[in-house]
This record gives structure tokens, C-alpha cells and sequence, in this order.
């Protein structure tokens, strides 16, 4: 299918709404659409912040290749991945990805897939800035991350 | 001239966002070149003393630490991604 | 986790954005948000409309108990249904699903269990209505829905 | 006198969305009553020629065809559902 996806690495906000009217709006062929927002959580009230540092230039191109894969492997009929950087306090946004489908299956399966990759491959850092006003640190990569994007190994093979 | 770009503590610890570096013949391969980017100084060894862990880009594409770095523009050296 | 699900089984339309703000304004221990919308689509242009039939209270009850189980199976901060019913037009909405948790997998999850359920444990019967004027007929459950369920008993039962 | 609830081509079938019926003592479980059912006219038995395809809630609860229906107050009988 040839669709038009939308990457966006942006400092402002995003509107959830907009971008799944986007996908949707004047169409009849679209059954099911999978939203995913990532949002800054607090840590149990220690974190004042955090800074996403990140590569520009390759982050729009590393997400638009992941996005390509994705489009190879489900039937979607539309993605959108924005992405922000930047200073993000508790509460507010930091990631949107939204797959649009005939069926409900491709689109839980594209969005799950794009978040895992964006988590391991995307390259974006972050910072914490704790409220105590110590600053906390680099987040260190998870192990969960890069098992969560081994099983779209898996499925690849099968 | 090949253009180095450092990201995250990368940045932090070698004390730049990046630098234009004639890089001479013997390094070949990305860990060539992080072995003698550690020589450069005290933020250089500090940054890459665990070499392993150090993601690469070479024009903004992901490889590995065995890439050959000839026709490099720009290589980025970075920890692993926290996006999402 | 205690939480305060929304069930709501009704023939007017629903405001995704709403009810994505309506489990995270002012919150700082969310992470993750995942939607699904399910549209009316048209068959390639030979659908009028769909009729969603349902059985009142039944419906609603049957929702809570699916909801009940996904609170024990996932880690969740909130999660809302709501199913609609009457007469649907082509990319119009049918069903909202929407998931927040601390963490993606969670969210992802829980989302994708709800879906599977509602479509094969909710009382909702769809009838066709095609272009031509013709009653298309009901909507025959599919396999795929039967084998989609099943996926989770395997889970529970590991 | 128990209510008896039909819907969607159950309902069509049948002609009617929901009847009192009082139940003969013979019929104890959810299949006895879709067979007594299936003997009280020709719309009866058109929606429930094939039992086995037929879902049965007792009391708005999911429950099998060998359920006791002893206590129900309300019985409905459906085709599998396609909702979501």
C-alpha cells in the first residue's frame, strides 16, 4: 500500500486528536486506529524534568526508516510518529505514534512495533533533573527495551 | 576531514558537540577509531573507556564497531538510545 | 490498583481526546496511553450503514467484567470503554478503547485483551445495510476473533 | 413465569424481541429449553435449527448450554456476537 507517513522530531506539543483525524477524516477504508502517547512521569515525585537530546537530521531518518519496515510488514493505511525534544516536565508528552488500519490486528501490532524500535533505535537521550535540584543523570537503556524488540525478530523469521 | 559528532554523556565527558578531525590512515574501522580517539586526552579516555557500549552512526545510519569508516562524512558516537 | 473505569454503552459519538485528557490531566504517574478506534468502514463502497444491535444492561455488565479482569492482569492507572449503538455510517466510530499505565507493554496490552473481548464476549450484533437498498444481513462472527481470544488463556495460563 | 429475550436474527426469526413464558418442569437445563422452544411454531424453529450456534445468557451472565436455568429470571438467546 502506498501511503504518506508523517515524522515529526518537534519541541512543541503535539494534538492527538489532529493527528488521528488526519489518518481518518473523509475516509471510508480505515477500521481500526491505534494511538500510543508516552508521557514524562514523575518517579514518585523526585523528578522536576527531563532533557531529550538528540541527533537531528538522523532522528527523522532513522524514524522514517523504521516506519518503512513497519509498512512493509502490516497493511496499514497510515502512520505518524512525532517525536519531541527538548525540556518535557511530569505530565506532558513526549511520543506519538498512531497506525491506522483495516484491521485492528495490524494496527496493535505496526504501533507496538514502532514503539519498541523508536525506544532502542531512535536516537534520542534523556536527562533527568531531579526536584532536589541535583541533576540526576543519563537514563541508562533497558534490558526490557532490547528484548521487546527482539520478538519482531522472531515474527520476521517465522 | 572527517566531522565527529558526540551525543548525551559522550558530549558530557569529551567536552564538545563535535570537532573536525583529519584522521590518519591507520584507523581503518570504527574500533580503530575508538582506540585512538582515547589517546586524545583525559574527557576522550573518560568518554570511551568502555568502548562496548558506544553506539556509531556514519552518516546517520546505525553500524557496527567492525564498519570500515572510508567515505565517512560524519560519524556520531553515542550511548545507547533512551527515546520513546 | 484501584481504579475507577469508565463503561459507556451509548448511541452518540465520543471525543477520543477527552477521553484520553480525562485519564491523565494532572496525573504524573502515567507513561503510557494507548487508544483503539474501531470505524465503520464501507466494503469498498457497497456498505450504507451498519445497525448495532445490543442488549442494554447486559452489555454494560459484561463490559465491567472484562474491564474487572484486565485491572488484575495489568498494572493499569485508568481505563475507559465505550461501545456504540444504533445506526453507524461509514467512517463514522463504533468503539473506543483506552488504556493508561505506567508502562507500554501494560498499556499496549491491556488494550489489545479489551479489544478481543469485546468483540467476542460483548453483546453487539451488527447488520448490514448495503447501497443498493438491499438488507445485507448479519455479521457472522469471524474465527480469527475466536483464535485472537484464545491467545490470552494461553498467557494466563503460563 | 420467566422472560425470555431474543436478538438480533434469534429475534428476527422468532418475530417477536421478548416473551413471559411459563416453563413446564421437564425443561431443567438451557438445551432442554431451546429444544421445548424450538416446538412452539415455525419462527421458533427456523431461529433454532441449529442450537449449538445459539449463546444463552441467564440473568445478563454468559452461560453454557448445560446450565441449570432453576432461578433465572432472564433468559436471553443471541447469535455469536460481533461487536467492537
Amino acid at each position: 500500500m502506498a501511503i504518506a507517513p508523517t515524522v515529526r522530531v518537534q519541541q512543541q506539543d503535539f494534538d492527538l486528536a489532529a493527528e488521528v483525524a488526519a489518518l481518518t477524516s473523509g475516509r471510508t477504508d480505515v477500521g481500526a486506529v491505534v494511538t500510543f502517547s508516552g508521557l514524562c512521569r514523575d518517579e514518585g515525585g523526585a523528578l522536576a524534568a527531563l532533557e531529550l537530546e538528540h541527533y537531528p537530521g538522523m532522528a527523522e531518518a532513522e524514524i522514517k526508516r523504521i516506519v518503512s519496515e513497519a509498512i512493509t510488514r502490516w497493511p496499514v493505511t497510515g502512520l505518524t510518529i512525532i517525536h519531541r525534544y527538548g525540556q518535557i516536565h511530569p505530565g506532558e508528552n513526549i511520543v506519538l505514534v498512531v497506525a491506522a488500519s483495516p484491521h485492528r490486528q495490524a494496527a496493535f501490532e505496526a504501533a507496538s512495533f514502532l514503539m519498541d524500535y523508536l525506544k532502542s533505535r531512535a536516537p534520542f537521550w534523556k536527562k533527568e533533573h531531579h526536584v532536589d535540584g541535583s541533576a540526576g543523570g543519563w537514563v541508562e537503556a533497558k534490558e526490557a527495551d532490547a528484548t521487546a524488540l527482539k520478538r519482531w525478530d522472531e515474527k520476521g523469521q517465522r | 576531514m572527517t566531522k565527529l559528532l558526540y551525543f548525551a554523556w559522550v558530549r558530557e565527558r569529551i567536552g564538545k558537540r563535535e570537532e573536525e578531525i583529519d584522521l590518519p590512515a591507520e584507523v581503518v574501522t570504527v574500533s580503530d577509531l575508538l582506540e585512538w580517539l582515547r589517546d586524545k586526552g583525559d574527557g576522550y579516555a573518560e568518554a570511551l573507556q568502555q568502548p562496548q557500549v558506544i553506539r556509531v552512526a556514519i552518516n546517520e545510519e546505525h553500524v557496527d564497531h567492525r564498519e570500515a569508516i572510508a567515505g565517512a562524512r560524519e560519524i556520531a558516537l553515542f550511548p545507547p538510545m533512551t527515546g520513546g
